[in-house]
């Protein structure tokens, strides 16, 4: 955690992510809520960082706040978002100033001054950073067939991978993959020694697909080998020339935009790429353990349960490959099975891709099970973050203790749970200083002031005045 | 004192906004000419507000001048004063016809989806044909059956109309009552009646509410277009907005006024009344009030 | 639910609305009474004496019989096309005769009309959604408080004032104000008498099937105004629906995760809001056709076109219960077939139906 | 005989459900009727008795909730029924008449919540109160908090009435609200205060029996906390009975005496909290357990995750309803041929006998009854091939995603002059019935036979029944 006066420069460059002193106020018709204040952390590439507090501790706000996805009331009032060395909230003035409910007109400046970031951001979104949502059931869009909906991804983003395989499968000679097919159906293993042994009768471009087909959950054994074999795909000179140029590129072509517009043209250009986007995010729900895929493919969100919905948001948040993905209380509207599925999910995930993930929760257990390091809000403000095994075994700040204390063992019964007196502060007037001091039980006459993050241990930090050397 | 907070939030809310603040008060006015027609009508210069005074001896219409503001429409008849007198037939005949199709309605529909299952399938059926004849001629045929006096017309107008609210308040009481409030009732020995009237009345006259207000120009119009074709002819005399734009058809062309000034009545007052509608509605939506 | 089975649903639910259709209208046309019944029916100058007509006309219809047998018989000869008689100005004879020659304009004018505002109004509707609050917001949203608010008869009377009246401006004399013809043209055509031409009874193509290319403009100007005043009617509710509900598709949790999967904004408007914002905007056609409907019977009185809102005007005028009660029904099936392709359109729209 | 007890000196029972059952009507996808029923609760027994708190735990759908609600008669049950205050004698009587005869018509009549009279229901609604999950559709937007807790005193004709008020206040600082909040409306409360208005309402008329649906699942950590020691607090004080109901099984545990765990609308496995708790016997409450994730990132125990979803209890499956799902499950647990049929033909097409598998999966391979199905092959079978086909059965029976294998009892091939006929016949299935693993723990499952030894071994309580209705005979 940084100090809170930082001087604007890119962070160093094991760090994939940082959040200065970040500030957010939310204006509505009863007054100001000053819903995050000084908020600041940083994720390295490959970590899980968990955000802990309670409803309207700002732990969501901050994470959509980061893909600049704060809703319309909310103003980013200061604080900067570095993002592989990019200031996503660089359109933020940095004088310091609160806004009050008067000037309404912020708002709208607001929304101006993100306009103009529109277009980076959009290359950012669902591509660099992506995002599972809480509510699996409301976060689909219930008119869109899941095959489109996850394949869109890939077709923002995407495109030169969705060309550069269909030309690969163009070039190989189908010998070569009746070859491989036969001697994977003998030996089986690893995913190293399966792209060796591809990697051997050097396919160029061929590895990651035959890989995912052996990876398959969702089709047997005997289907695989053919499909290996069926890879082989021919395709006619005036596409071909098509998807050169987008490889090229790296997008549509201006020279195609046009024919893309007229159906059965499209079929052979532009509708290329959609099908092998199908096919992709057919994979991709596979990765994501979803059964008889190819309906799923065609149906409606609706079909689906809970569970089965957070899977396709989750395919599509590991559709572009993305360095850091936030799951917002992704497995909070689901069962404990279910939930337990999803978070093994999300283990593989790590595993495999090796991407960040910035994981929100208000379960104390969920976090345990699945971050690095975690961080405690509260009422807007960050009270403590510390390595996991760290923050369990030694609590420091009184409300992380007390929330520890509060959570109900599963493996034993208790007498009483532990309590932290009173409730949470209305955040359109808040404490002044620590914010927990109208609830701490060892508030003292310093606690009127904001403490900074006071470094107890190493990569272990808190906020509150108990701890000043 | 909360409620009190309430209505005052609610005020507040709807006086942020200026359109609906200007709507509020405009109704406001017309109510209120209304009510000076009915008791004092000359403070404002009408004569009689009951009756259209003719004047035989020129029944041309004369184009607006200082002893005629409106000037004058066939035969000879004053367009000022038998404007602001038709203010108060058509406000008072539209708030009968919205206030007794809403009163009906409320009635069917919630007690309908309270006992939903058979009661409920056959009201709706029942509203389901109703609707099934769009107002304006069913309106014509029942007003026609019953004579083409205004009373008659206005009680066409409710029967053509109560099946409206009936679903609207069906629709809100179904989702009230799907509310842990009401089983809790329920759970603590309350009966039907009573929750029925403490709990799902209360909850459901607010929306009905700000339909009403939405509704109020649109049930003007239409008033005001029945006559227009051919209602009120019981009565020769009566100023009525619509009854005056026939009267004055026949002079459009020549004589523009006859059909303008009472044209802009009604089109003010429903305007204003669906400013205010909008206002009541975003005033009294939940996401709005915090 | 396959999207069959709910169709199929929806066609079964037609016909308890068409008994009741019929059963109003039999009600609406016995509750008069006896005497005002037979009225419709007796010829005063026939040779045959009114008591004998009557007492033949009260077996002929079994008005001796109690009210459902009544009905039931009512019922059978409607279904056989007996609608009774009108006599009106404009037309006597039976009323699916007078049907069979009015409908046909009305079709004209409310298809136009209807068409015009879906054109206009959705565009426009999700243009004011997406560009809240600015002036393009602002001036529709007025635009459409006044068209919602507007009479509109008295909307026709103002364009026929504008375009007429040398009070405002002779240059404006461009689009005729009454009738559906200029007669001057139409004297002693074969296939035209008292407004009414043939075979189609629609002038705009009677016209060209005669090759008279000269009526054809003339009867397509005629429409202008009307159409314009129907359209200008509907229109405004019609954007207005669109608008909100576009405002709120674009509040939900959907556009979001749009948003983060990184969709240029236009794709998140047309691919996934638009469909959505149209649902509701599906649901609420029914009223909006109402409407339309109603302002049929006035246009056609103001402008005096030859439709089945003029002729039913004219059967109130007139105290014709034939006519009021064909008009009736014939506006019942209108609105609710075109309820029920409405429904059927939804179906296809919402996945969700279908479960 | 224990009839000849004085009833009103012997000991009652709070409350006794018997059978209880609800389908939910839903309309099925044909165009007419094809109505289907949602087997939401089915034959649950549950005990209540005086100053007990008992637990109902079960996933999101299993019909806990529906449960609650039967109980309290806020909606009539489509079978069995539930006894209010009946005495033991009577109770034992009523179970070993058979049902529907007269003298069990009689005991209904007198006990039964679904059977009592205006009077009666008056008493009995005031006798028994509920808390729901969610505190912002639980209290009336429209209603002062003052007005909301007296609603049921108001309801009951509270006497002396000018003593409403003082009792309102009272309760509400019971539930630890002060004064300032007699006035408020409940949207100016936060869901934790809420809940408490809710609680005092309940308490209103003393009740003897609180059903506490979910009471806490919407709240906060520190805030769940706080109501559950109030609820602790009021239970030990007022001498009240809970049924409390929960998904989150660490609370129930906090909460609860005896625990009832349900899967999908039954019962399957009851008994004393810790007992369950410390020793689960049915395989879904084992997972159901692993799967809570602990507050402890150093205790990395292994997790037992199951495979699918909750069933569609339109169609509930066959026999044991988790059967799908189990992760021991056996060969009599409930396999439908189609389930069979199903992934014998995937094992099958993976190990070289793809023709087999095809005609399994085609239109001429049919089920002949519950337990016996047949597909005609192109080719001709012979004893290898069909001992291959065997062998391959035994190899993948242990595969948990082809435990539907284990039902296969014996495979038989007959070759004929078009090709050959392979016929599957499957062991007998046995829905499970409920089995005593000792005084105060019972599982329904086919691991724990009837009369099979407890599972300590101790043949004392072995395959003990419990002391309710449907197990009897």
């Amino acid at each position: 955690m940084i100090q809170e006066t930082e001087p604007e420069h890119p962070p160093d460059s094991e760090e994939l992510l940082r959040v200065s002193g970040l500030r957010i106020s939310f204006v509505t018709r009863s007054g100001v809520i000053q819903a995050i204040d000084d908020v600041s952390f940083e994720i390295k590439p490959g970590e899980t960082l968990g955000l802990v507090g309670e409803t309207g501790c700002g732990k969501t706000q901050t994470a959509i706040s980061i893909m600049r996805l704060t809703p319309e009331a909310g103003i980013i009032e200061k604080g900067e978002i570095w993002f592989r060395g990019t200031n996503l909230a660089k359109d933020i003035d940095k004088e310091f100033r609160i806004v009050s409910k008067k000037n309404r007109k912020v708002l709208k400046r607001n929304k101006a001054r993100l306009n103009n970031l529109e277009r980076e951001l959009a290359d950012i979104r669902g591509n660099h950073i992506s995002m599972v949502f809480q509510e699996p059931m409301t976060s689909l869009n219930p008119v869109r067939t899941i095959g489109r909906q996850v394949s869109e991804v890939l077709l923002t983003h995407d495109l030169p991978r969705l060309s550069n395989r269909i030309l690969a499968r163009h070039a190989v000679p189908p010998e070569a993959l009746s070859e491989v097919a036969d001697s994977l159906a003998h030996q089986r293993g690893s995913r190293e020694n399966i792209r060796e042994l591809v990697g051997k009768c050097d396919l160029p471009g061929l590895e990651e697909q035959i890989t995912s087909v052996i990876y398959r959950r969702d089709i047997s054994e005997g289907s695989k080998i053919k499909r290996i074999k069926d890879l082989k795909q021919q395709v006619n000179s005036a596409s071909l020339s098509f998807l050169r140029g987008v490889s090229a590129q790296g997008k549509i072509p201006t020279a195609y935009r046009f024919p893309d517009r007229i159906p059965i043209l499209r079929a052979r250009f532009l509708g290329i790429l959609e099908k092998e986007a199908l096919a992709v995010s057919a994979e991709l729900l596979s990765m994501v353990g979803m059964p008889n895929i190819s309906s799923v493919l065609k149906g409606y969100p609706h079909e689906l349960s809970g569970g089965m919905r957070q899977r396709v948001m989750i395919a599509m948040a590991i559709a572009a490959s993305p360095e850091l993905i936030i799951a917002d209380e992704p497995t909070s509207a689901l069962d404990v099975t279910i939930q337990a599925q999803i978070l093994q999910l999300f283990r593989e995930l790590k595993a495999n891709l090796n991407t960040s993930i910035l994981f929100i929760s208000h379960d104390m257990g969920v976090i345990a099970e699945i971050c690095d390091r975690v961080g405690i809000m509260y009422a807007g403000n960050l009270v403590e973050i510390a390595d996991i095994e760290d923050l369990f075994s030694d609590p420091r700040h009184p409300y992380t203790k007390g929330l520890l204390s509060a959570i109900p063992p599963s493996d034993r019964k208790v007498e009483s749970l532990g309590l932290i007196r009173g409730s949470v502060p209305n955040l359109m007037n808040p404490p002044a200083g620590c914010r927990f001091n109208t609830r701490c039980p060892f508030v003292f006459q310093k606690c009127s002031q904001m403490p900074p993050p006071i470094p107890v241990k190493e990569g272990h930090y808190v906020r509150c005045w108990l701890y000043e050397k | 004192m909360a409620r009190f907070d309430q209505t005052k939030l609610t005020l507040r809310i709807l006086f942020e906004n200026v359109t609906s603040a200007a709507g509020l008060l405009i109704v406001l006015g017309y109510i209120m000419i209304a009510i000076i027609d009915a008791v004092h009508p000359q403070l404002i210069g009408v004569v009689n507000a009951f009756e259209e005074v003719p004047d035989y001896t020129n029944p041309v219409p004369q184009p607006p001048s200082l002893q005629h503001l409106f000037g004058t429409t066939y035969p000879g008849i004053d367009l000022y004063q038998a404007v602001i007198a038709a203010i108060r037939v058509d406000l008072w005949y539209s708030f009968v016809i919205v206030l007794a199709g809403a009163l009906v309605g409320i009635l069917v529909g919630v007690v309908a989806a309270y006992y939903s299952g058979f009661f409920d399938e056959i009201l709706m059926r029942i509203t389901d044909i109703f609707l099934s004849i769009p107002y304006l001629p069913f309106a014509i045929a029942v007003g026609f059956v019953l004579g083409r006096g205004l009373d008659e017309l206005s009680l066409a107008l409710v029967i053509v109309w109560w099946p409206l609210y009936a679903r609207y308040a069906r629709g809100q009481a179904l989702s009230i009552k799907e509310n842990a409030y009401v089983e809790a009732a329920r759970a603590s020995g309350v009966g039907s009646w009573g929750i029925i009237t403490k709990h799902i009345v209360p909850n459901v006259l607010t929306p009905v509410f700000v339909q009403i207000s939405l509704d109020l120009g649109t049930v003007v119009q239409t008033f005001a277009a029945l006559t227009f074709i051919g209602f009120a002819s019981a009565n020769p005399l009566l100023p009525e907005l619509g009854k005056l734009i026939s009267d004055g058809f026949p002079y459009a062309i020549s004589a523009p006024w006859v059909v303008i000034f009472p044209g802009v009545t009604i089109l003010i007052f429903a305007v204003a009344m669906n400013l205010l509608g909008d206002g009541l509605r975003d005033a009294l939506d939940p996401r709005n009030r915090t | 639910m396959t999207l069959r089975v709910y169709i199929i649903r929806r066609l079964l639910l037609v016909f308890p609305t068409l008994i009741g259709l019929t059963l109003i209208v039999f009600i609406l046309t016995h509750v008069g009474g006896y005497q005002r019944f037979l009225g419709e029916y007796v010829n005063i100058h026939s040779a045959i004496p009114v008591a004998v007509q009557e007492q033949r006309l009260s077996q002929e219809f079994h008005l001796n019989d109690p009210i459902f047998v009544q009905y039931f018989y009512w019922l059978s000869a409607f279904l056989q096309g007996n609608w009774g008689y009108t006599q009106t100005p404009i037309y006597s004879g039976t009323v699916l005769g007078a049907i069979g020659l009015f409908l046909p304009n009305t079709i004209i004018l409310a298809t136009s009309a209807s068409i015009l505002t879906i054109i206009i109004g959705i565009p426009v509707g999700v243009w004011s959604a997406v560009k809240k609050d600015s002036i393009v917001d602002h001036s529709t949203r007025i635009f459409s408080f006044i068209g919602y608010s507007m009479p509109v008869y008295w909307l026709g009377l103002i364009l026929i004032i504008a375009f007429a009246s040398p009070a405002v401006c002779p240059c404006l004399n461009i689009f005729p104000i009454s009738g559906s013809v200029n007669i001057a043209l139409t004297n002693n055509l074969s296939w035209f008498s008292s407004g009414i031409s043939y075979p189609t009874h629609i002038l705009i193509i009677d016209s060209l099937i005669h090759g008279r290319l000269d009526i054809f403009v003339d009867a397509a100007m005629h429409q202008v105004l009307p159409v314009v005043t129907l359209t200008f009617s509907i229109l405004a509710s019609i954007i207005r629906v669109m608008r909100s509900s576009m405002e709120d598709t674009l509040n939900q949790d959907y556009i979001r995760t749009a948003r983060a999967k990184g969709l240029r904004e236009g794709a998140i408007i047309n691919e996934h809001a638009r469909r959505n914002a149209l649902i509701p905007v599906i649901t609420l056609t029914g009223y909006t056709i109402a409407g339309l409907l109603g302002g049929v019977v006035l246009i056609e009185a103001v402008f005096n076109l030859p439709g089945i809102g003029y002729w039913t005007t004219e059967a109130l005028i007139n105290g014709d219960i034939g006519g009021i009660m064909g008009g009736t029904v014939i506006f019942g099936l209108a609105f609710i077939f075109s309820n029920l392709v409405v429904d059927i359109l939804y179906g296809f729209f919402d996945p969700r139906i279908r479960y | 005989m224990k009839s000849e007890v004085d009833p009103a000196k012997e000991q009652r029972v709070l409350l006794q459900t018997e059978n209880l059952s609800k389908l939910f009507p839903v309309k099925g996808d044909k165009v007419i009727g094809g109505t289907k029923y949602v087997h939401a609760v089915d034959e649950a027994d549950v005990t209540i008795s005086e100053n007990e708190v008992v637990g109902l735990v079960g996933e999101s759908g299993c019909g806990k909730t529906t449960l609650g609600r039967l109980v309290l008669r806020l909606m009539e049950p489509s079978k069995g029924t539930a006894f209010f205050l009946i005495p033991r004698s009577s109770l034992d009587r009523y179970r070993s008449v058979p049902v529907g005869s007269k003298e069990a018509r009689t005991i209904e009549k007198e006990y039964s919540i679904y059977r009592f009279d205006r009077r009666k229901m008056k008493e009995f609604r005031k006798n028994t109160q509920i808390v729901f999950q969610d505190p912002f559709s639980s209290l009336d937007p429209h209603m002062t908090i003052r007005a909301i807790v007296a609603e049921p005193m108001k309801a009951h004709h509270y006497r002396p009435k000018n003593e409403i008020d003082t009792k309102v206040s009272k309760l509400l600082e019971e539930c630890g609200l002060g004064e300032q909040f007699l006035e408020k409306l409940p949207h100016e409360l936060s869901g934790g205060q809420r809940q408490r208005v809710a609680i005092a309402r309940a308490l209103a008329m003393s009740p003897r029996l609180i059903v506490l649906d979910e009471p806490t699942s919407a709240l906060d950590v520190s805030v769940q906390a706080q109501i559950l020691n109030l609820l602790k607090r009021f239970k030990s004080e007022l001498g009240l009975s809970f049924l409390f109901i929960s998904h989150h099984l660490a609370v129930v545990r906090q909460m609860s005496d005896e625990i009832y765990v349900m899967y999908a609308g039954q019962i399957v496995e009851r008994g004393e909290t810790e007992a369950v708790f410390n020793s689960p016997a049915h395989p879904y409450t084992i997972a159901l357990m692993s799967a809570i994730p602990v507050p402890d990132p150093t205790t990395k125990r292994e997790k037992i995750l199951l495979k699918g979803e909750i069933p569609d209890l339109v169609r509930p499956p066959g026999g044991c309803r988790f059967h799908p799902r189990c992760p021991s499950a056996l060969g009599n647990c409930g396999w439908s041929p189609e389930e069979v049929i199903a992934s014998l033909s995937e094992v099958l097409a993976s190990s070289g006998l793809p023709s087999v598998s095809e005609a399994l999966k085609s239109r001429d391979c049919r089920v002949i009854d519950g337990q016996t199905f047949e597909a005609h092959v192109g080719e001709s079978l012979d004893e290898s091939k069909t001992e291959s086909i065997r062998r391959v059965v035994a190899e993948k029976r242990d595969n948990q995603s082809h435990f539907a294998l284990r039902a296969v009892k014996e495979i038989t091939s007959q070759s004929d002059t078009t090709g050959a006929t392979i016929r599957v016949s499957l062991t007998m299935s046995l829905v499970p019935k409920f089995t005593g693993l000792d005084k105060r723990h019972f599982v329904a499952c086919n691991l724990f036979p009837p009369g099979s030894a407890g599972r300590d071994g101790s043949h004392e309580f072995g395959g003990v029944e419990p002391p309710v209705r449907g197990e009897q005979h």
